[in-house]
């Protein structure tokens, strides 16, 4: 989720903050045996960091490592590992990065990745996770505990998905969780933490929304990556990510009252000519060259959807301390990936409105089937909604076989030169 | 009935991208309904309960021109949603009076939201799973969800669905996977006899007909084939795995016979086979199909294996109890669950030391030479070397 | 004697090879490959084959058995067929007992495969149906650079700072090919470029079969005598420390259809024994 | 005078487009595009230019009383003359590059039979070359690379033969000279070989010996008008790689887009299926493109695919249409990778397949892949232009009639002959509007 490798001009706090949070987790993650602390791995959506926290795990995100290994140009060499010991060049690029660094046992900073104790599928917006973690499990022979998440296929959180959640939280998970951890379930410890992540997610709100300023002090795609780093990952819940999201908060505000852009690797963007949301997950491989395309056509993401993989936040939903299981059910259900396709195109059609964007543009990843399957009747349906103009990028996550640079340029200067054309006449 | 006779009439069944046999159906009575449902399964007792036909949609195979199926799905995704679209998008699928798209995988889970879109006036439902197997938990959910869905289609059908109604069903549902079963049994023991490329038209038939005449069907078949003497080739046998949701080309499968590999066991359609045992038919029948589905259902990618000690015993099973020599893993370009639990089963075999190839395709492929080299090759190295 | 056919039947041409087979004793009588040149593969085969027959003045009923191989299968005169990595596999026991594995490398395929001792496929790894990085795809290449097809290796070898070919498609590649040409990039870097990269796939490949450490491996099919492909194998090989030594055979190009003659004649005894079958599948 | 420029570097032909001040075209140029792009660029260039003087000249003919009704046969004869020199010209710098790339070293004992060879060759070529450029005879392709090489090739085949040395190797001459040849630009001016055509022009029409004076003035007068190359706008796929600056350059969507209105105002939907891309627009009532589709990655059933079934069959890429049409029962091809395409000629051919109902199968396959990205794109709407160099397949047309029709019932298909200039008219547009701002 977040991009501290990537060597980005970024003078203010709240990134040297974030840099240091990740990479101590990363330490972290390499003395945990040592200082024998249990480990064990999950997924960004529908995480349960507090939960995990209770029993003092050490949180591992393989899809983070993924990530970090491809800002740092090493994912192209685990794929192709990956791929020589029998695993498809279809499928997503994020499980054989992964697989790739479990082969060679060394994380994206350098460090050895520990042997996790217990791998805490929670299952949410994505049927590759269940595959995935099997072929953890496979490899390290360690223990995993399942905690399914039923789709919102009509749209809605019924009752009995509630339930379920909960009844699998009650009797499956949190019992495998004591045992591995020896440690006694605390309900009140749970209620601590989420009191935390509550005063988090107010904050991080605010900043997303900062968004509707003009200028925009934020890049809400590229730079938003940055901001749900924290949250998304081992530290929602803990007093260090409160820390941060006040800090990052107050930054924005100056920005704002400066009436100034969002910062990037090239500077500070000071002439927004395009305000645009955007659909689908980012491309690490390139993320710099990526991000610079837009920087160079003075084009600002202003919201996206990729940062409410991890939670969405923005319609209200909080983590409630009175009912905490209630409300990691409620949450696991409400990310965005689990949500159906007539929900992404109202959450889409209602950000270009509220952040009066030009249009909306879709980045398609050849690895992610949850986000890219239906993306271009997403894209109908928002177009003719909106009437705004859409236009739709192909790339992969983390193989830089799938980045065409020239392909993605291409597309994205014929898309702003249109929007160019519709304004000048629209303006005569 | 001889045996070209009924393998014609399942061929031309088969063919039908209008599905003319349904709408028949429909026409015979007045109002007649019918539901269409995707891979792998669904419980078909509850439509079948309703008075309505449940038609199976298994994509659009290789004689769809797919139009503007591809204008709803980038290059990198599976073929069956695109043809599946483009029957819809052209009207082929119009006499469907609802739609359900069982948990499989993320392509056809959004593709359920893609129908709500496009076929307003539809009865869609996505139709979750538990992956929770214990009656408590994911048994008390998944009882829930038939109940819902009981309720839809009765709304659908106009009329109350009993549980004598489902019992009965049920029992009609047992005769026909007892049919199959006895029509794979048979094939394992003489594939020479019943032809993959037979059997699965058969169990394709099954997709359209009611599943009474279904049965009867099976049961002629079964007599013609036993009537007949058919030479017996040098092949060897070969389970086929990984083609549980979009379905290979016929002359994938033709082809496979053709380059030496008798075919004894397979995951093509398994709607009716999903449940390996006779299901509780005199009980609480939402409880009967529910307790089946957690206890007696196959093991297929899509379905999480919470024991890591018994991950790809089916497969070893299946090569087992068949007599297999060797397994094919022939699985739909992009599909992901069956591609990342591909090198799982892999291991598992190679831990069986029970040889074993693979390779892709999509329903409409075209060029059969790739597939012939490599399951040649693999029925040439076990002829070669056996014994 | 038994004497026995094999007809490979490729992409880029048609190799045929007669055999006579005593037991543990193979012959090779004759051997000719014939450059499809866009005729037509089965009256092509039918030729080659009578014109060898001819050179030994054989008549076809002297023939014990007739193998096909290749994309032979729907040859009319043929006993039998036998799949390319089937025979390919025997074919580079016979031209060399210590191999444990072959890379066949045609016109539009690259196939890797690990054997043992008696030729028996272990394993295999075959490129994706995209035919960047194909045979066909640097005879194009050559063609368009005034390249003969007989120079290309030669004129690989003397590159010094070969030029990746990225294209994933290919015809697009071959636009990458006339952007390096209008960058000013040598024709020696350019093939050695793309034989580079037709070796890191095929390296791939090796490495994806787990060919024992330590093992010999032939290089067959019709681009097995290019030096340039040989010598960016070698290099690829060293890079990837992959512990194989890469071998080509003056006869490599016959492989398929050696292989096919010596199964035929293990068929031809077999059907013996067993009687019953007419005709071996 | 002022000139506009537009300029479509595209993969396989470069165009250029050149309008007046009132957007009027001038005059139009094409080449095909080689491994130098700038040199292929100033050529297409040149080409529209020179395709301007011959409208100026039309038009300062128009009252030369003893021209009266024989303008047309006159620029005819001045245009064939000016090929003619421009094709010995050429001839003369392949003859020369050939001969310096016969040595020892690369042909060892064979070289002097092959000097031998190509001075006999060449000595055929320079001999046919007036009769290709004879009134009435139709040239299968104005670029030098084919002319000159189908010629090089049927002749060299035989004098080969006759002097009994494998073909190969004169072939591979050929290929090694002309990416020399055709990157090399003439240093000699256009004007001054257009005076030379004159004077050619001259002693072949004997009958206008007497008013040789009365035209010549009024050409010689076109000659002596400077074109000022006022502004000019890049697009195509190369347009990255050509020496403007960004102003100076469009995106190839942009300009298909109006270039396609330019020519049929009430387009709507735009299909242009190029040498190894396939673009569907959609533009409003101004031209300006609403939603827009294009392959990458993939070339998959794009021109290019129909270049190399040709080269499979060995016959020429226009013949190709024309066999398909023999079709009695087209063939499903589900296939369209171009290089594969190959494959599945020969596997369909050794199951029996009639060689033309493959063929109509492969062009119903690219069409339907163009249907796709249509579709994708937004669908066809009323009125619909095809262009792009597929455009001149009938077969292809007929698919993609057939197939419009099905789909969306009946729609205005527009093909302009000129439609390979569209990219380019669209650029030039630019550059007028850029040069009046």
């Amino acid at each position: 989720m977040n991009a501290t490798a990537d060597p980005v001009v970024q003078k203010e706090d709240s990134m040297w903050r974030q840099k240091a949070m990740i990479n101590a987790n990363y330490t972290a993650l390499a003395n945990a045996h040592e200082e024998d602390r249990k480990v064990v791995s999950t997924f960004v959506p529908g995480n349960l960091n507090e939960l995990l926290m209770c029993f003092d795990f050490v949180r591992n995100l393989p899809e983070t490592n993924a990530l970090q290994a491809a800002l740092r140009k090493q994912s192209g060499r685990l794929v192709l590992d990956a791929e020589r010991n029998d695993h498809s060049e279809d499928v997503c690029t994020y499980v054989k990065a992964d697989i790739g660094m479990m082969m060679q046992g060394i994380g994206p900073t350098g460090e050895t990745m520990p042997t996790p104790d217990l791998l805490m599928l929670s299952y949410t917006g994505c049927f590759t996770f269940m595959k995935w973690f099997e072929l953890v499990r496979e490899h390290y022979g360690c223990e995993t505990t399942m905690l399914h998440i039923p789709y919102q296929g009509d749209g809605v959180i019924t009752q009995n998905m509630r339930d379920y959640v909960v009844k699998q939280l009650k009797e499956d998970v949190i019992p495998v969780l004591e045992r591995i951890s020896g440690i006694k379930f605390d309900i009140d410890r749970l209620r601590e933490y989420l009191k935390e992540s509550v005063k988090a997610e107010e904050d991080l709100v605010w900043v997303l929304e900062s968004a509707k300023n003009k200028p925009s002090p934020i890049d809400a795609y590229f730079g938003g990556v940055y901001y749900i780093g924290p949250i998304f990952t081992a530290f929602r819940g803990t007093p260090e990510a409160t820390d941060y999201y006040r800090t990052l908060r107050q930054e924005i505000a100056e920005r704002v009252a400066a009436g100034k852009g969002p910062i990037t690797p090239e500077g500070e963007l000071d002439d927004e000519r395009f305000r645009l949301v955007v659909e689908g997950p980012p491309n690490w491989t390139n993320f710099r060259e990526f991000w610079k395309m837009f920087y160079d056509e003075g084009a600002v993401v202003v919201a996206s959807t990729y940062t409410k993989v991890g939670g969405v936040y923005d319609f209200g939903f909080r983590h409630d301390p009175d009912n905490p299981l209630e409300s990691l059910a409620e949450y696991c259900l409400g990310c965005y990936t689990n949500l159906n396709l007539p929900s992404r195109i109202d959450m889409l059609c209602k950000y270009l409105q509220d952040y009066e964007a030009d249009g909306l543009l879709i980045n398609s990843i050849k690895s992610c089937n949850s986000f890219s399957a239906g993306q271009l009747l997403i894209l109908r349906e928002v177009e003719e909604r909106t009437g705004k103009p859409s236009a739709f990028i192909e790339t992969d996550l983390v193989d830089p076989r799938y980045f065409s640079a020239a392909n993605v340029k291409n597309r994205i200067e014929s898309y702003l030169q249109m929007l160019t054309q519709k304004r000048a006449r629209s303006a005569a | 009935m001889s045996i070209t006779d009924i393998v014609d009439r399942c061929e031309a069944l088969f063919e039908d991208l209008s599905f003319a046999a349904v709408r028949e159906w429909k026409a015979a009575a007045p109002d007649r309904k019918a539901i269409g449902y995707m891979p792998i399964y669904v419980p078909l007792e509850i439509i079948h309960a309703a008075g309505m036909l449940p038609v199976g949609i298994l994509g659009g195979g290789d004689h769809l021109e797919v139009i503007h199926g591809d204008a709803y799905y980038q290059s990198y995704i599976c073929r069956i949603p695109r043809s599946t679209i483009e029957l819809g998008l052209t009207g082929r699928l119009d006499y469907l009076d609802g739609m359900l798209f069982p948990s499989i995988c993320d392509v056809i889970r959004n593709l359920s939201g893609m129908w709500q879109l496009l076929f307003e006036d539809k009865y869609v439902r996505y139709f979750d799973v538990p992956q929770n197997f214990t009656d408590a938990v994911g048994g008390n959910y998944y009882r829930h969800e038939l109940e819902v869905l009981r309720d839809d289609l009765a709304g659908v059908a106009g009329r109350e669905i009993t549980d004598a109604a489902l019992n009965n069903s049920i029992g009609v549902y047992n005769e026909n996977r007892a049919a199959v079963r006895a029509l794979y049994d048979y094939r394992a023991e003489k594939p020479w006899q019943a032809l993959t490329s037979e059997v699965y038209l058969l169990l394709r038939a099954g997709m359209v007909l009611p599943v009474e005449e279904h049965t009867v069907l099976i049961g002629d078949y079964l007599d013609a084939v036993r009537a007949e003497d058919r030479p017996m080739r040098d092949n060897c046998r070969v389970v086929l795995t990984g083609a549980f949701c979009e379905q290979p080309p016929l002359g994938m499968i033709r082809s496979i016979e053709m380059a030496g590999c008798y075919v004894v066991d397979d995951d093509l359609m398994l709607v009716n086979r999903w449940l390996t045992e006779e299901v509780v038919g005199n009980g609480d029948p939402l409880s009967s199909l529910s307790a089946a589905f957690l206890h007696h259902s196959m093991e297929t990618s899509a379905k999480y294996v919470p024991d890591r000690a018994t991950k790809g015993r089916h497969l070893v099973d299946a090569v087992r109890t068949s007599q297999a020599e060797g397994v094919v893993f022939a699985s739909p370009s992009f599909c992901d669950p069956a591609l990342l639990d591909r090198p799982m089963l892999q291991h598992v075999l190679t831990g069986e030391n029970i040889p074993y190839t693979a390779f892709k395709y999509a329903e409409n492929s075209g060029q059969m030479q790739p597939i012939r080299e490599q399951a040649g090759t693999f029925a040439d190295s076990i002829k070669l070397w056996s014994a | 004697m038994t004497v026995t056919a094999g007809i490979d039947i490729g992409t880029g041409a048609v190799k045929v090879v007669i055999f006579d087979c005593d037991g543990e004793q193979n012959r090779w009588l004759a051997k000719r490959v014939d450059r499809l040149r866009r005729r037509d593969p089965m009256v092509l085969a039918e030729s080659c084959y009578q014109a060898l027959l001819k050179q030994l003045g054989l008549g076809r009923d002297e023939v014990a058995y007739v193998a096909t191989t290749g994309e032979g299968e729907n040859i009319s005169f043929r006993t039998g067929h036998f799949y390319s990595m089937t025979t390919h596999a025997r074919g580079a026991i016979h031209l060399n007992l210590g191999v444990r594995a072959v890379l066949d490398v045609g016109a539009l395929h690259g196939r890797a495969i690990s054997i043992d001792e008696r030729g028996k496929v272990l394993s295999y790894k075959m490129t994706s149906q995209c035919a960047s990085g194909s045979g066909q795809f640097l005879e194009n290449i050559a063609r368009y650079l005034g390249v003969a097809i007989d120079e290309i290796g030669k004129l690989s070898l003397q590159a010094n700072d070969p030029e990746k070919v990225s294209g994933i498609c290919a015809v697009l590649a071959e636009t990458d090919v006339i952007n390096m040409v209008s960058r000013g990039i040598t024709t020696p870097n350019i093939l050695r470029g793309i034989h580079v990269s037709m070796a890191g796939r095929l390296a791939r490949l090796l490495k994806a079969v787990k060919v024992p450490a330590g093992e010999t491996v032939l290089v067959t099919g019709g681009l097995a005598l290019d030096d340039g492909l040989i010598g960016a194998m070698h290099d690829e090989i060293a890079d990837r420390k992959v512990d194989v030594a890469i071998e080509s055979n003056p006869d490599s190009i016959y492989a398929g259809a050696i292989g096919a003659a010596l199964w035929g004649a293990f068929r031809h005894e077999k059907l013996i024994h067993l009687g019953q079958l007419a005709e071996a599948s | 005078m002022d000139c506009y420029i537009g300029i479509d570097l595209g993969s396989t032909t470069t165009k250029a487009v050149v309008l007046d001040t009132n957007d009027e075209v001038l005059g139009r140029g094409i080449t095909n595009s080689r491994s130098n792009y700038d040199i292929a660029a100033q050529i297409a260039k040149q080409e529209a230019l020179i395709d301007t003087r011959f409208n100026l000249f039309r038009r300062s003919l128009i009252d030369v009383e003893s021209l009266r009704g024989r303008q047309d046969a006159f620029l005819d004869l001045l245009e064939r003359s000016f090929r003619l020199e421009q094709y010995l010209e050429q001839l003369a710098d392949l003859r020369d590059t050939c001969e310096g790339n016969v040595t020892e070293q690369r042909f060892g004992e064979r070289s002097d039979a092959l000097r031998e060879v190509l001075r006999a060759l060449f000595g055929r070529l320079f001999a046919d070359a007036p009769a290709m450029f004879a009134p009435g005879v139709d040239r299968k392709s104005d670029f030098f690379r084919d002319i000159a090489g189908s010629r090089y090739q049927a002749v060299g085949e035989e004098v080969a033969t006759a002097a009994d040395l494998e073909f190969d190797a004169v072939l591979n001459v050929y290929d090694r000279s002309i990416i020399d040849v055709e990157n090399r630009i003439s240093n000699e001016s256009e004007s001054a070989k257009l005076k030379r055509a004159l004077d050619r022009a001259f002693t072949e029409a004997t009958d206008l010996a007497a008013s040789e004076e009365a035209i010549r003035a009024p050409v010689t007068g076109v000659l002596d008008i400077a074109l000022d190359e006022t502004y000019t706008v890049g697009t195509g796929y190369g347009r990255a790689r050509l020496p403007f600056s960004k102003e100076h350059i469009r995106s190839e969507i942009l300009c298909h887009g109006l270039g396609a209105h330019r020519m049929y105002p009430n387009t709507a939907t735009v299909l242009d299926i190029g040498g190894q891309d396939t673009k569907a627009i959609q533009v409003d009532a101004d031209g300006i493109v609403e939603n827009f589709q294009m392959n990458d990655r993939c070339a998959a059933g794009c021109g290019r695919y129909l270049g190399y079934i040709a080269d499979e069959m060995n016959v020429g890429l226009h013949e190709l249409g024309p066999i398909a049409m023999e079709a009695t029962r087209p063939v499903r091809i589900n296939s369209t990778c171009t290089v594969f395409a190959g494959a599945e000629l020969r596997d369909r051919l050794a199951l029996g397949e009639k060689r033309e109902n493959i063929l109509a199968g492969l062009h119903r396959a690219i069409i339907l892949r163009a249907m796709s990205t249509l579709s994708r794109s937004g669908g066809v709407s009323d009125e619909f232009t095809f262009t792009g160099g597929v455009a001149k397949n009938q077969a292809a047309v007929d698919a993609l009639k057939a197939l419009v029709r099905e789909n969306y019932g009946e729609i205005t298909i527009n093909i302009n002959p000129e439609s390979i200039y569209t990219g380019a008219l669209g650029a030039a547009t630019f550059a007028v509007r850029a040069g009046e701002a």
